[in-house]
């Protein structure tokens, strides 16, 4: 196993800047996802680290080793691609039994049998072993690419959005088979996704990139509760969070944020007074999660609620969301998915002032990020 | 914003370049496996340059010497002033035009009626191909069997539905209709066969829509079918256009470029004039002539191809 | 508009597959409904039935009070917006939407209205002079629409309209489409395999499956009161958790065990009679992970709870989810924002009665 | 609804019958020279389709005519210049193979400055005329000693075969997503063995049906042999001229010659039928 060092990683593709002088250590054995839109740069990435792509500039470390000059064949990187990549004219057991028969790979062919046997195993597609790829199912391709990547335990491990080609079903399902197999995943590991569940479910670290530069690096649930800026904090997180610009007022000694429009008067919460006491920012970004706000049934203290009517309701998944609009906005409020509403009948809110963030009006940062 | 980075590698980022460069073998890899065609290329191009130097002098093979008399744009001069050259432009032009025309009509005509699947059309449609893969001159050697007087079958056959015996190629009148028969009969299923692709090409969905539209065979066929052919059948010119201008096998086999000159087109003039009276320097300008005239058509027709199949797939290109 | 009656259709493709066995629905006049089922189901067919693209083997469809079964697409006034949006590549979409006016005769004057009229509604007004191929898959699904639109059909039938579009514009479109059959009022039906659409879009869902209509009925019908186990497995993401047991009624208690005896429940009164009406003691237990309440420790007091350990927990932000291992069974439990599991604690579930399924092992119909 | 059903039948009818038409049109001439090749001497002149089936001029064609007057070319030949079709066909496909694929798939796979005009060279190369290469040619021949060689034959089909090969080859080429390609090398593997384990063995359909497509037109060309070639390379195309102007009109010994030298062809276009559309569009039609 080894560590991964990227420093400075540019790479163009004719005056498009593909990934932006990124910089990141990833520990050994350690599962790092890269959550970004598609175009992010994510793809490059990896195909920078295991040499398929040549970077522009900056270098790359396996183990303290510069591998810029280093073929991809003399790298103990594996990689598992998004389109999958099975050798179409090789059944399942030669999928998965290639790497190891590489040139300068001296592996026995028992040897061989036996990890192939067991990997089949981990990821039960023992059955599929005889079956050549374009009989199998989108599932079973995407268990086999990514049994062809661990069979040889290499250092790193790159996994490139595998499971995002499944219906929707299918895909929740691999989620947390994959959770499972986290555990057995020893190698320094990249995971790559645009779907924010994959990354909350599965990172230890997580890092955001935009347009191939880095956002932020954290923990899943720091990033969710502590966006660096207005990109992470809609990136993650179904329905998107509510974002209300509001100017900074104090009344009778209690700092509070009024929405332009005045719909929505809200209290600072405790650790976000320090940054703003400076007084330099008068016009803030407002980040409430869906999830942190309820429908009012009446008995609510006066402050931080507001009113509006229903604009529109929708049960999706686990929960129901319902989008009202106060005043200019409109609010996204998570429900059970018990409820249900009728279009245009007022309703009252309540907001969790505690769990707010805030970002720069201009810079779009985090105010408690400078 | 990325963390602290605790750069364990503090050497400056030059001093890496250095190491940080594949090998060369394998950054020249493309040049290297493409050396060999690229030798052929050069190989082929060499005599064609040196044909090109020919016409531009008065080189006959039996009067030694000619070859460094440089004349320069004489023999096309002369070429173009030869009384055979109207004759001979006019003939090849003819050719070209009804051969591809009539092999793009009725290639459409197979193409969809091979195109209903019915069990029928599976059959046929196997043995589409055979008239191409006869050999042009052996194709012409039996139409010319068939079109003999005495052994022939055609005549007995025109005779037997009331129509008068042809001398088909050895009188001038019917001489040009009896090898374009002949290009007909070889090359439509050349057409047929890339139209066919064509039609199979298009997505279902869109003649599903014109139907529930209400929209009649004929609206279909002209608002839908013709503009997403597009791109084929200018394959289909291409190709054909192309190959019937320089057409040699079919009409040195059936007349030699007779009867007198009625088929002596460029190909023919240049064949018999370089290779049969050996004076190289009058044969070759219709060569070149004709090879200009293919290149300049062909860019033209390639680039319309780009075009035309940007538009069918649907953009304004 | 009109009101769209299937009678006793079925539909058997050459070879003798089945796709469509004794189907009898009725759309009524300007309803919004879905047509929902895996692939393979028999809906595609269904609609083609409707819209005239694919031959009925047998029993009658009418629309508004004309039998159609003999009638060609164009004269059934049904309008059709393909899966793949099916626009005619060569044309503009100026053209692509007049195409259907242009093929009936209508006069120069009319056609120009209507399409703008409509391109105005759908909001493509900037777009008439576009390719097909240039547009986003947003716009190309409002062109298909407004060219399904232009002709003011009796009934608007959508083939899976949003499966191509990305997460936000299917977000988009499908308030859009909600909107668009609000104001037209024109009866409408949807096609789609994907039960989220389904659940957040029509006002009546009719459920299929191998050919066979499972249920049809609001969303809370089929939500709460499922009828069959597919139906109750097919609706709801993450899917309903199933556990066989074999029913042992002790004085007029009713127990259910495990059949791999890995945990054993009583049931209340309310679900007890159920059991005990039913012939076979082969019953499952159906509960949705939005019904299980994960618990550190025993909650004891007649709560239907069983014991388990954390094979995973993910933290998603919104909510968490659980997976727990009962005996050889997993059961997927959706936890609150602000709980926290580690992987192979005790948990115990609990799961709330008023949501508790009962089903027969064999047959999978609902007790 | 009655006569919407008829017209659509007739209009079936129809249909066939122009179809069979034409596949009359297209097939009676193979048809009557595979006749004419049964026909004996003495019945050549009546022209009724009934006759007493003979193979005496496949006999006097492969194996040189028993009854031979001393003033009649022996046209025994025939299995010779049979052979040097051969030859120079395979010959040649052989030595574009070598060279077109590794080029086809540069052409495919790498961007380079030049490589639209370079793939472009190679096609401009088959709508050609090729006397402007020629013409020179039988010059430069003569001198270089190549003239009526199977080597300088086969140097000059390049100008047929390797267009062909190159394109079609591409095409296929680039049908296999550079994923595959980049997994391989992850995997561990140098390109020349990802070349020769993963991508050859995937175009292996599309390299045999080019390959039996630049050989049928390798074996159909007429100019080259005519021109560059004399006895020692003779081609079947070439020598079944001979049969009509050779004094004896030996019209069914020609007929049998070219019943043999179109019998190759015809097996390549029943076992390529699907690629064949491919091939012929230069892998423009993806058939």
């Amino acid at each position: 196993m080894a560590k991964l060092v990227l420093e400075h990683l540019t790479k163009d593709f004719g005056n498009v800047r593909a990934v932006n002088d990124v910089s990141l250590e990833v520990e050994d054995g350690e599962f790092l996802v890269i959550l970004g839109p598609s175009g992010a740069g994510k793809t490059t990435t990896l195909k920078l680290i295991a040499g398929v792509e040549r970077p522009t500039s900056g270098m790359i470390y396996i183990g303290g080793k510069p591998m810029n000059a280093i073929e991809p064949h003399h790298r103990n990187v594996a990689m598992a691609f998004e389109s999958y990549a099975l050798y179409p004219h090789y059944n399942v057991r030669d999928n998965l039994s290639f790497p190891l028969k590489a040139p300068g790979r001296k592996f026995a062919q028992q040897e061989i049998d036996r990890r192939v046997e067991e990997v089949a195993e981990l990821l039960n597609i023992h059955m599929l072993l005889d079956r050549l790829p374009r009989m199998l199912s989108n599932g079973q391709k995407q268990r086999v690419a990514l049994g062809r990547a661990m069979v040889r335990e290499p250092d790193v491990l790159l996994l490139d959005e595998p499971i995002s080609h499944l219906d929707a079903k299918l895909r929740h399902r691999m989620r947390t088979e994959f959770k499972a197999l986290e555990a057995a995943i020893r190698a320094t590991t990249i995971y790559v996704t645009h779907d924010y569940l994959e990354a909350m479910s599965l990172a230890d670290r997580l890092v955001v990139l935009k347009e191939g530069s880095i956002q932020q690096i954290g923990g899943p649930h720091e990033l969710f509760v502590n966006p660096a800026n207005v990109f992470v904090a809609q990136l993650l997180g179904h329905p998107q969070i509510n974002l209300v610009e509001c100017t900074l007022q104090r009344t009778n000694g209690v700092l509070e944020l009024i929405s332009t429009d005045g719909a929505i008067k809200l209290e600072v919460p405790e650790r976000l007074r320090g940054a703003l006491a400076d007084g330099k920012l008068d016009r803030v970004l407002a980040g409430i999660r869906p999830q942190h706000l309820g429908v009012a049934n009446g008995h609510h203290p006066a402050s931080n609620v507001c009113s509006g009517t229903v604009y529109v309701y929708e049960r999706l998944g686990t929960k129901g969301t319902l989008t009202a609009s106060v005043g200019a906005h409109r609010l996204d409020v998570l429900t059970s998915i018990e409820e249900s509403f009728v279009i245009d009948e007022p309703v009252s809110l309540t907001i969790d002032h505690t769990q707010l963030s805030l970002f720069d009006a201009q810079t779009h940062k985090n105010i408690l990020f400078n | 914003m990325t963390g602290n980075l605790a750069s364990v590698h503090a050497s400056s980022l030059q001093k890496q370049e250095v190491r940080a460069r594949l090998p060369f073998l394998v950054r020249a890899r493309p040049y290297l496996i493409l050396l060999p065609a690229l030798l052929i290329l050069v190989g082929i191009l060499i005599p064609f340059g040196m044909g090109v130097y020919y016409s531009l002098t008065a080189y006959a093979l039996n009067r030694p010497g000619s070859l460094d008399n440089f004349v320069g744009l004489r023999n096309y001069d002369r070429m173009i002033n030869s009384s055979g050259f109207m004759n001979s432009t006019t003939i090849t032009l003819k050719y070209a035009l009804s051969a591809t025309s009539v092999e793009l009509l009725l290639g459409l005509g197979i193409a969809m009626l091979l195109n209903r699947d019915t069990l029928l059309a599976k059959i046929l449609q196997t043995t589409l191909i055979f008239p191409m893969m006869v050999a042009p001159v052996i194709g012409t050697l039996i139409w010319k069997l068939m079109m003999q007087p005495s052994v022939g079958i055609l005549n007995p056959m025109l005779n037997a539905v009331g129509l008068p015996s042809l001398q088909w190629a050895s009188v001038p009148e019917t001489a040009l209709f009896s090898v374009v028969l002949v290009d007909v009969w070889m090359f439509t299923p050349f057409a047929a066969l890339i139209l066919l692709a064509g039609l199979r090409s298009f997505p279902r969905e869109p003649f599903e829509a014109a139907r529930v539209d209400g929209a009649s065979l004929w609206f279909t066929f002209r608002n839908l079918t013709l503009p997403m052919l597009t791109p084929y059948i200018i394959i289909v010119v291409l190709f054909r256009f192309m190959d019937s201008l320089k057409q040699f096998d079919i009409i040195f086999a059936m007349t030699e470029g007779g009867p007198g000159n009625t088929l002596m087109t460029y190909q023919l003039t240049a064949y018999r004039t370089s290779i049969q009276y050996l004076r190289l320097a009058q044969g070759l300008p219709y060569a070149v002539t004709l090879f200009v005239v293919i290149y300049i058509t062909s860019q033209y027709l390639v680039k319309f191809w780009g075009k035309a199949q940007r538009r069918a797939a649907g953009y304004s290109s | 508009m009109a009101e769209v009656r299937l009678e006793h259709v079925y539909k058997t493709y050459r070879g003798g597959v089945e796709a469509v066995i004794d189907l009898n629905l009725t759309i009524n006049d300007g309803e919004f409904l879905t047509l929902l089922g895996p692939s393979g189901c028999g809906k595609t067919s269904t609609l083609r039935m409707i819209v005239g693209l694919e031959e009925i083997t047998s029993g009658q469809i009418i629309i508004g009070n004309r039998v159609v079964n003999k009638l060609g697409p164009n004269e059934r006034n049904v309008a059709l917006a393909f899966e793949t949006y099916a626009l005619y590549p060569p044309l503009r979409v100026y053209d692509n939407i007049a195409f259907c006016l242009r093929a009936r005769g209508v006069p120069h004057g009319d056609i120009d209205r209507r399409v703008r009229e409509v391109a105005t509604m759908l909001d493509i007004t900037d777009i008439l002079d576009r390719k097909p191929a240039e547009l986003g898959g947003g716009q190309k699904q409002r062109v298909s629409l407004a060219r399904a639109l232009v002709r003011e059909p009796d009934v608007f039938l959508m083939d899976e309209p949003l499966s191509h579009l990305d997460a936000a514009q299917r977000a988009h479109m499908r308030s859009e489409l909600k909107r668009l059959h609000a104001r037209t009022g024109r009866t409408t039906v949807l096609v789609t395999h994907d039960q989220l659409e389904a659940v957040a879009m029509a006002e009546r869902i009719a459920v299929m499956d191998l050919g066979v209509l499972q249920q049809v009925g609001a969303f809370n019908d089929i939500f709460n009161n499922p009828v069959n186990k597919f139906v109750a497995g097919f609706i709801g993401e993450p899917p309903m958790n199933f556990l066989p047991c074999t029913a042992t009624s002790k004085g007029g208690d009713v127990v259910l065990r495990a059949t791999d005896g890995s945990f054993s429940v009583k049931l209340p009164p309310e679900l007890a009679h159920k059991v005990n009406d039913h012939s076979s003691d082969q019953i499952e237990i159906g509960i949705r992970p939005i019904n299980i309440v994960a618990a550190h420790h025993p909650n004891g007091n007649g709560a239907v709870e069983v014991e388990a350990r954390v094979f995973t927990f993910e933290a998603l932000g919104e909510e968490g989810q659980l997976a727990a291992t009962v005996g050889d069974q997993q059961v997927l439990v959706v936890t609150p924002a602000t709980e926290h599991f580690e992987r192979g604690d005790k948990v115990w579930l609990e799961m709330q009665t008023k949501r508790l399924h009962l089903f027969d092992a064999k047959t999978g119909l609902a007790l | 609804m009655e006569t919407q059903v008829i017209n659509k039948r007739m209009g079936r009818i129809i249909a066939d019958g122009l179809m069979v038409a034409y596949f009359l049109f297209a097939l009676f001439p193979i048809f009557w020279m595979v006749l004419m090749s049964l026909k004996s001497t003495d019945e050549l002149f009546t022209t009724q389709f009934v006759f007493k089936p003979t193979t005496e001029n496949y006999h006097a064609i492969l194996f040189g005519d028993p009854r031979a007057a001393a003033g009649v070319v022996a046209k025994q030949e025939f299995p010779r210049n049979f052979m040097n079709s051969v030859i120079i066909s395979s010959g040649s496909v052989l030595v574009s193979l070598l060279v077109g694929v590794p080029a086809a798939y540069a052409l495919a796979r790498y961007n380079f400055k030049a490589k639209e005009n370079l793939a472009f060279t190679f096609l401009s190369f088959r709508f050609a005329p090729e006397l402007v290469v020629i013409i020179p040619l039988s010059v430069i021949y003569r001198k270089l000693g190549l003239y009526d060689t199977y080597y300088g034959t086969i140097w000059v089909l390049q100008l047929i075969t390797l267009p062909l090969l190159i394109w079609v080859l591409r095409s296929y080429f680039e049908d296999i997503s550079p994923d595959i390609e980049q997994a391989a090398m992850v995997d561990g593997y140098p390109w020349w063995r990802i070349f020769w384990r993963i991508l050859l063995p995937l175009v292996r359909p599309g390299l045999a049906a080019a390959s039996l497509l630049a050989f049928v037109f390798a074996w159909n060309t007429f100019m080259f042999p005519l021109i560059l070639g004399a006895s020692q390379v003779q081609t079947v195309t070439v020598s079944a001229l001979g049969y009509v102007s050779s004094a004896q009109a030996f019209f069914n010994r020609m007929a049998a010659a070219s019943v043999i030298a179109s019998f190759p062809q015809m097996i390549v276009a029943l076992s390529i039928q699907r690629y064949l559309i491919r091939g012929l569009s230069f892998g423009a039609v993806k058939g």
